[in-house]
């Protein structure tokens, strides 16, 4: 009975961390229609710069007040939104708006490789560690296991950001306008909707949550140079598992792929590479614009 | 048609392109190796930077002379500037063969040391024999590149990663550590597995009673090891064995640490020297780890004749870097001082001139010379391969001085943890080291 | 097969030909990789002229190369001409089984999902330890008939063979492409409700430059790995697809010769950046991308063929 | 008294909770020009949607050519006979009209689409300037589609509907989009056409002028339900279709 415990923790810490990496990337995609590989990148940028941040915090007196270095990893996220987001977004994607998908998967793709070497360029190759805020909170004892404390923030973070990201779209007069550019951004403009500021906006947001993962990530790594690549491919499934541009499809996404993962490392390890492809395999054979696909009804 | 021609003028100005780039060959009065190794990606942090920099120290000294202490005192190699080529190794195997056959044909090299991933060794080798380009694979690990093949012009300067698991059994009998079952995490490609099942094999030579538990092989980066965690918490066995490195390493030891990992059960690392420098007082007391030789602490606390070797060595490094050499710049200094080796030796035999591949070659086989690792033999492979001894220690912090050291270290003769020549390492596991020489 | 056609394909493999003649031996191989590579991007050129662009085109590569390597080691077959058979028949197999179910998804989806495939196989070859794992496995030069070249001669060899499998493959796809399936694969593309409504199958449209594309990617990873002489399951990771569609894109859809030409620029471009910035050539490389993208939106072939009617 | 063509019995369709078609019964005889009134979301494209395959019905049967196609794919229903045009023109816009025609042609030729042959051949191109004249764009044949104007784009969308063997044509609203004074040559040349090759007609239109003019009989939609099946006058005069169809005043 424990097992089975154990895999749902396990399967729900890992679910929190995925669905904070990958609702930024359906976000964007609903939005801008963009798949941004770059978004692994974002993430990695948002694991630097918390760990800087985190880094002079500590260094300027922050343990008497260790607490304060979560603001300090939320403010990491906030500057990499606010800085890196315009730049790609007035400088460069702006202008591929309406092309091709696949062409603008490409378009992120050159982007992925340019940032993976600035970021060596600014943060060299040398490992940041940022270990405090992962310690603050203590341990959680579950049955037989100990569970970081910090753990569960990540699960309460994603919790937090999932509900922030719903009411913002369906409470607020600005997330509805946002919906509705994801329905249809044509029939939008000639609405008179300010589409180029809902992209900044959307895409500024997508960055955020992408920094946040990295930033929420680095306490409990080292951050070193290749940390983006691996997140790109897990996000993508999650977000192609609930549908692409779907904010509840990339939770139920992150729950499923979380949880059979943690279920096949304590059953059956050998079968963790494949699991999530596995997942994905499924869900598209049944409905091939994943779960909770945007529909595209199109008049003839 | 015209479409056709103009594709075509396309092609020919590539072609002259092509054509028209080749570089100025090197001269006699200097040595041009091409250095390649990890610039970017994981390994750049672990191996690569490291290994490129212990090399730039060294071969600063040498190129200034009289800096090293006997035998290496003579300039350059054989009073020839060394002249260096950086090459990234990251980006797989296809790329570096191509940049591998760049080097040598483009740029004209001498001679070319490098490759930290065992997979582009493999791809290598026979390209190097091909070409007739010598070669010296510095750092990579598997013992497959000279047992499933056999090659004129390449040579590995560091012992094969079955010694690491090895010498990690052999330390647990020499410390009479009580196993009752042991787990793994190891990264989920060759390198991970291989040395899985080196220390399996090891384990059931030295501890047939102990059981093998899970065996856990996350993805290459993957970060997150929450769930294995839990997973090997579960399990409670006496041993956890790892050979991770790098960010996966040290994103492990952190997870571990906080959740107890290392209270349950006994960490063994393979190759866990090289996370010391970030890790400092993180890095929890009384874990074995080795170093995949004697490299880093181990060298450092060994002393003995060697120890003004690795002393200004690790002097030099140390005050340009700010930080201790582990056991990639060790092992880039026992590559590029064998090669001096094998240069002067050559050059002694042909009157001086600058040696040719098929010179270095010859004299490269079944070579022995001093490192700061320790004496290197070329005994393995009719002489390829490199021996070499290694040592496994136990990580205790010293609070006072506020630096990590090694106690209780155990030192291996090369012997004792290599397989002898004519066996591979699979055969000389499985039955039970024939022919291992330990004092 | 009309005479300038006939004419064209003659030219090119003498142009390339005289490649042999003059090109420097790390040239020669470097050329010779990008024409193997270039033969996998005619696959995805063939199904962009679909409207789908596969961003797993390194499972056909892979999967080619290893199936060569797997029988040249298993039986000692060391006969380029029946190592590129076999190796492609195995791809067209898997191409075949594929292929329908890959067709019913367009867009980001068969880009995802063929990219999926790709990452199983990669995933499955890195688990088996047995044929060396993520090392991969290195295959002996292969020999021509019964001969068996060496150095100069054998990279000569392997050139030539490379380009007289670009010229017939590019002739072919060329015909392909101006036929009338190649017709209704563009009609495809633009207006697949038109297509439907014609009564034409637009999956099986897609199914057939699919599974040409699956055929084109076995041959190029075939003799990429003989020129290699090792494969690792990297060939089937998604960044080798996704410089496959890079070189698709930069080459577009309208002519077949720029396809090679683009292979050859990118190689070109990669070896410079990374002998010269070798700490920065991701930047290099990805600087040298969105300017292709930006400058060139319809390809490099859109500079010597226009999309109208005339084309010939 | 000719055959019945096309029967359509008791179809239904909702759209969650609106009804696109309730009860819709119709028979078709053969080589009868049929049209079909009412506002918008009447459900007539619904119908003609659900007669072509775009949309499968809940419920009911089609039959047409001894068949049941009610739920059948586009394709397999364009195979057997029903051609359809669109509402707004379905076209290649990165092609030109010709090669619009050729890919009609080469669908629609009697072998199947070849690999090997050149999709521009001389005998294809010539067929597809033959229905190109036929139907007065030939002058546009090497235009690409956006430069078109809106007839010339309706009647190439009908043109290549007509390519292949057409036992039933439904024109989906072929004068919308069209300028007032093209509408009557346009519908002109298409129903001369049609009738010429003694093809079904059933068309969409909004336009009562051109209703009453082309058509035999009319089916008036309304919420779904069909109100009224009877000749244009009949129809135009009843007082359901007057106040929800038409909407003059009763």
């Amino acid at each position: 009975m424990d097992l089975v415990a154990t895999i749902l923790v396990d399967g729900l810490i890992y679910a929190g961390w995925l669905f904070i990496v990958s609702v930024g990337l359906t976000l964007v995609f609903g939005v801008l229609n963009i798949l941004n590989i770059a978004h692994g990148s974002l993430y990695a940028i948002g694991a630097y710069a918390s760990a800087t941040l985190v880094g002079i915090y500590f260094a300027n007196g922050g343990d008497a007040i260790p607490w304060g270095s979560y603001a300090a990893l939320i403010l990491a996220a906030v500057l990499v939104a606010l800085v890196v987001g315009p730049i790609l977004e007035r400088g460069l994607l702006r202008f591929f708006y309406g092309r091709d998908e696949v062409l603008n998967v490409l378009v992120t793709y050159a982007v992925f490789l340019i940032l993976e070497d600035v970021m060596k360029l600014i943060w060299g190759v040398n490992p940041y560690f940022v270990y405090e805020p992962y310690t603050l909170l203590g341990d959680v004892e579950i049955g037989p296991l100990f569970y970081v404390g910090y753990d569960f923030a990540v699960i309460a973070a994603a919790i937090i950001v999932g509900l922030g990201v719903w009411l913002t779209l369906n409470r607020t007069r600005m997330g509805k306008v946002v919906l509705a550019v994801i329905h249809d951004s044509e029939m939008s403009q000639t609405m008179g909707v300010n589409v180029p500021r809902i992209y900044l906006g959307a895409f500024m947001a997508g960055t955020f949550l992408a920094a946040l993962g990295g930033a929420l990530t680095a306490p409990m790594i080292s951050v070193t140079p290749g940390l983006g690549v691996n997140v790109i491919i897990v996000a993508f499934a999650v977000v192609i598992i609930g549908g692409l541009g779907s904010v509840p499809g990339a939770a139920i996404g992150a729950l499923m792929v979380g949880i059979s993962r943690a279920a096949s490392v304590h059953l059956l390890p050998e079968a963790e590479l494949f699991i999530i492809y596995f997942v994905m395999a499924v869900v598209l054979m049944f409905r091939p614009e994943g779960l909770f696909a945007k529909t595209q009804a199109r008049k003839i | 048609m015209t479409t056709k021609t103009k594709i075509g003028g396309a092609f020919a100005a590539l072609t002259l392109a092509a054509g028209l780039a080749t570089p100025a060959a090197a001269q006699d009065d200097t040595f041009k190796i091409g250095v390649i190794t990890f610039l970017s990606g994981q390994a750049a942090e672990s191996f690569g930077v490291p290994a490129l920099n212990g090399g730039k120290v060294l071969i600063d000294m040498l190129n200034q002379g009289g800096q090293l202490p006997a035998p290496y005192t003579q300039k350059g190699f054989g009073g020839m500037t060394i002249e260096v080529v950086e090459v990234d190794e990251a980006g797989g195997a296809t790329k570096q063969v191509q940049e591998f056959r760049n080097l040598v044909q483009r740029e004209e090299v001498d001679a070319v040391v490098g490759y930290v991933s065992s997979g582009n060794c493999l791809a290598i080798a026979p390209v190097a024999d091909e070409l007739k380009a010598f070669t010296i694979l510095y750092d990579c690990g598997t013992p497959r590149v000279f047992e499933t093949g056999s090659f004129d012009y390449v040579f590995r300067t560091a012992a094969h990663a079955t010694m690491d698991n090895v010498s990690l059994a052999r330390y647990l009998k020499a410390r009479d550590f009580p196993v009752e079952s042991f787990a793994g995490l190891n990264q989920d490609y060759a390198w991970g597995q291989d040395s899985w099942a080196d220390f399996k094999g090891s384990m059931a030579q030295i501890y047939p009673d102990a059981e093998e538990k899970t065996a856990l092989f996350p993805k290459f980066g993957a970060g997150q090891y929450g769930t294995e965690i839990s997973a090997l918490l579960r399990e409670r066995a006496s041993l956890v064995h790892s050979s991770n490195w790098g960010g996966d390493l040290q994103g492990f030891l952190l997870q571990a640490t906080a959740r107890g990992l290392h209270e349950r059960s006994q960490l063994v690392l393979a190759a866990g020297d090289h996370v010391i420098p970030q890790l400092q007082d993180k890095m929890p007391d009384g874990i074995f780890l080795g170093a995949r030789g004697v490299n880093g602490l181990a060298a450092k606390a060994r002393g003995g004749e060697l120890a003004e070797l690795t002393d200004t060595l690790w002097n030099a490094y140390e005050a340009e870097y700010e930080a201790f050499p582990v056991q990639a710049p060790f092992r880039m200094w026992q590559a590029l001082l064998g090669l001096k080796t094998a240069v002067e030796k050559a050059m002694a035999e042909n009157g001086g001139k600058k040696p040719n591949d098929e010179e270095l070659a010859a004299a490269m086989e079944g070579l022995a010379w001093d490192a700061p690792s320790g004496r290197i033999e070329m005994a393995l492979a009719g002489g390829h391969q490199a021996i070499q001894p290694n040592a496994i220690g136990t990580t205790k912090w010293n609070e006072a001085e506020g630096r990590m050291e090694l106690v209780d270290v155990e030192y291996f003769a090369a012997r004792c943890v290599n397989p002898p020549e004519g066996t591979t390492s699979q055969e000389w596991l499985a039955a039970g080291f024939p022919g291992a020489q330990c004092d | 097969m009309t005479r300038s056609l006939t004419l064209s394909a003659a030219a090119a493999f003498v142009l390339l030909a005289l490649g042999a003649l003059v090109l420097p031996d790390w040239a020669m191989f470097l050329f010779a990789m990008a024409l193997a590579k270039g033969l996998v991007c005619l696959g995805i050129v063939g199904m962009m002229r679909g409207g789908l662009v596969s961003f797993g085109q390194g499972l056909y590569y892979c999967l080619g190369a290893y199936t060569a390597t797997l029988v040249a080691n298993t039986f000692g077959v060391s006969d380029i001409f029946l190592l590129t058979v076999l190796s492609t028949g195995v791809c067209l197999a898997v191409g075949l089984a594929f292929g329908p179910l890959l067709a019913s998804y367009r867009g980001i989806f068969f880009a995802m999902l063929s990219l999926a495939l790709s990452m199983v196989l990669y995933g499955s070859l890195s688990k088996m330890s047995f044929i060396g794992g993520t090392d991969g496995l290195n295959i002996a030069a292969p020999t021509f008939l019964g001969w068996a070249p060496e150095g100069r001669a054998l990279q000569t060899a392997l050139y030539l063979y490379v380009a007289v499998m670009v010229v017939i493959a590019g002739t072919l796809m060329r015909i392909y492409f101006d036929s009338e399936q190649g017709l209704i694969a563009l009609a495809a593309r633009d207006n697949e409700l038109r297509v439907e409504y014609l009564g034409a199958s637009v999956r099986n449209v897609n199914t057939y430059s699919y599974v040409f594309g699956a055929v084109l990617g076995g041959i190029g990873g075939t003799i990429a790995v003989l020129a290699l002489g090792h494969v690792d399951p990297e060939f089937a990771f998604w960044t080798t697809s996704g410089e496959f569609v890079f070189v698709a894109i930069l080459a577009g859809y309208l002519s077949v010769p720029s396809v090679f030409v683009a292979a050859i620029i990118l190689e070109m471009v990669r070896s410079f950046s990374n002998l010269y910035f070798p700490n920065t050539w991701q930047l290099a490389l990805g600087i040298f991308l969105l300017i292709v993208i930006v400058v060139l939106p319809d390809g490099l072939g859109s500079l010597v063929r226009r999309r109208k009617g005339d084309a010939t | 008294m000719t055959a019945t063509v096309l029967d359509v019995r008791d179809v239904q369709k909702t759209f969650g909770a609106v009804t696109a078609a309730q009860d819709i019964s119709v028979a078709v005889p053969e080589g009868a020009v049929y049209s079909l009134i009412g506002t918008n979301g009447a459900g007539k494209t619904t119908f003609v949607n659900m007669v072509t395959g775009y949309i499968k019905p809940d419920a009911g049967t089609i039959n047409f050519g001894g068949r049941d196609i009610a739920g059948m794919a586009p394709r397999q229903i364009t195979r057997m006979g029903i051609h359809r045009s669109f509402q707004i023109a379905q076209l290649c816009n990165e092609l030109t009209v010709e090669e619009n025609m050729l890919v009609a042609g080469a669908i629609h030729g009697n072998h199947r689409p070849s690999f090997l042959r050149n999709g521009h051949n001389a005998e294809a191109r010539d067929r597809a300037l033959a229905t190109l004249e036929r139907f007065n764009i030939a002058e546009h044949r090497n235009r690409l589609i956006p430069e078109l104007s809106g007839g010339v784009k309706k009647l190439l969308d009908i043109a290549m509907a007509m390519a292949g063997k057409t036992s039933i044509m439904m024109l989906d609203e072929p004068t919308s989009g069209v300028a007032a004074d093209e509408k009557f040559p346009i519908m002109d040349l298409v129903i001369g056409a049609l009738r010429s090759e003694g093809v079904t007609v059933i068309f969409v239109e909004h336009d009562m002028d051109i209703v009453t003019r082309y058509s035999e009989r009319v089916l008036a939609f309304y919420d779904g339900r069909i109100i009224a099946d009877d000749t244009p006058d009949e129809v135009l005069s009843d007082a359901d279709v007057r106040r929800y169809v038409t909407g003059a005043a009763a």
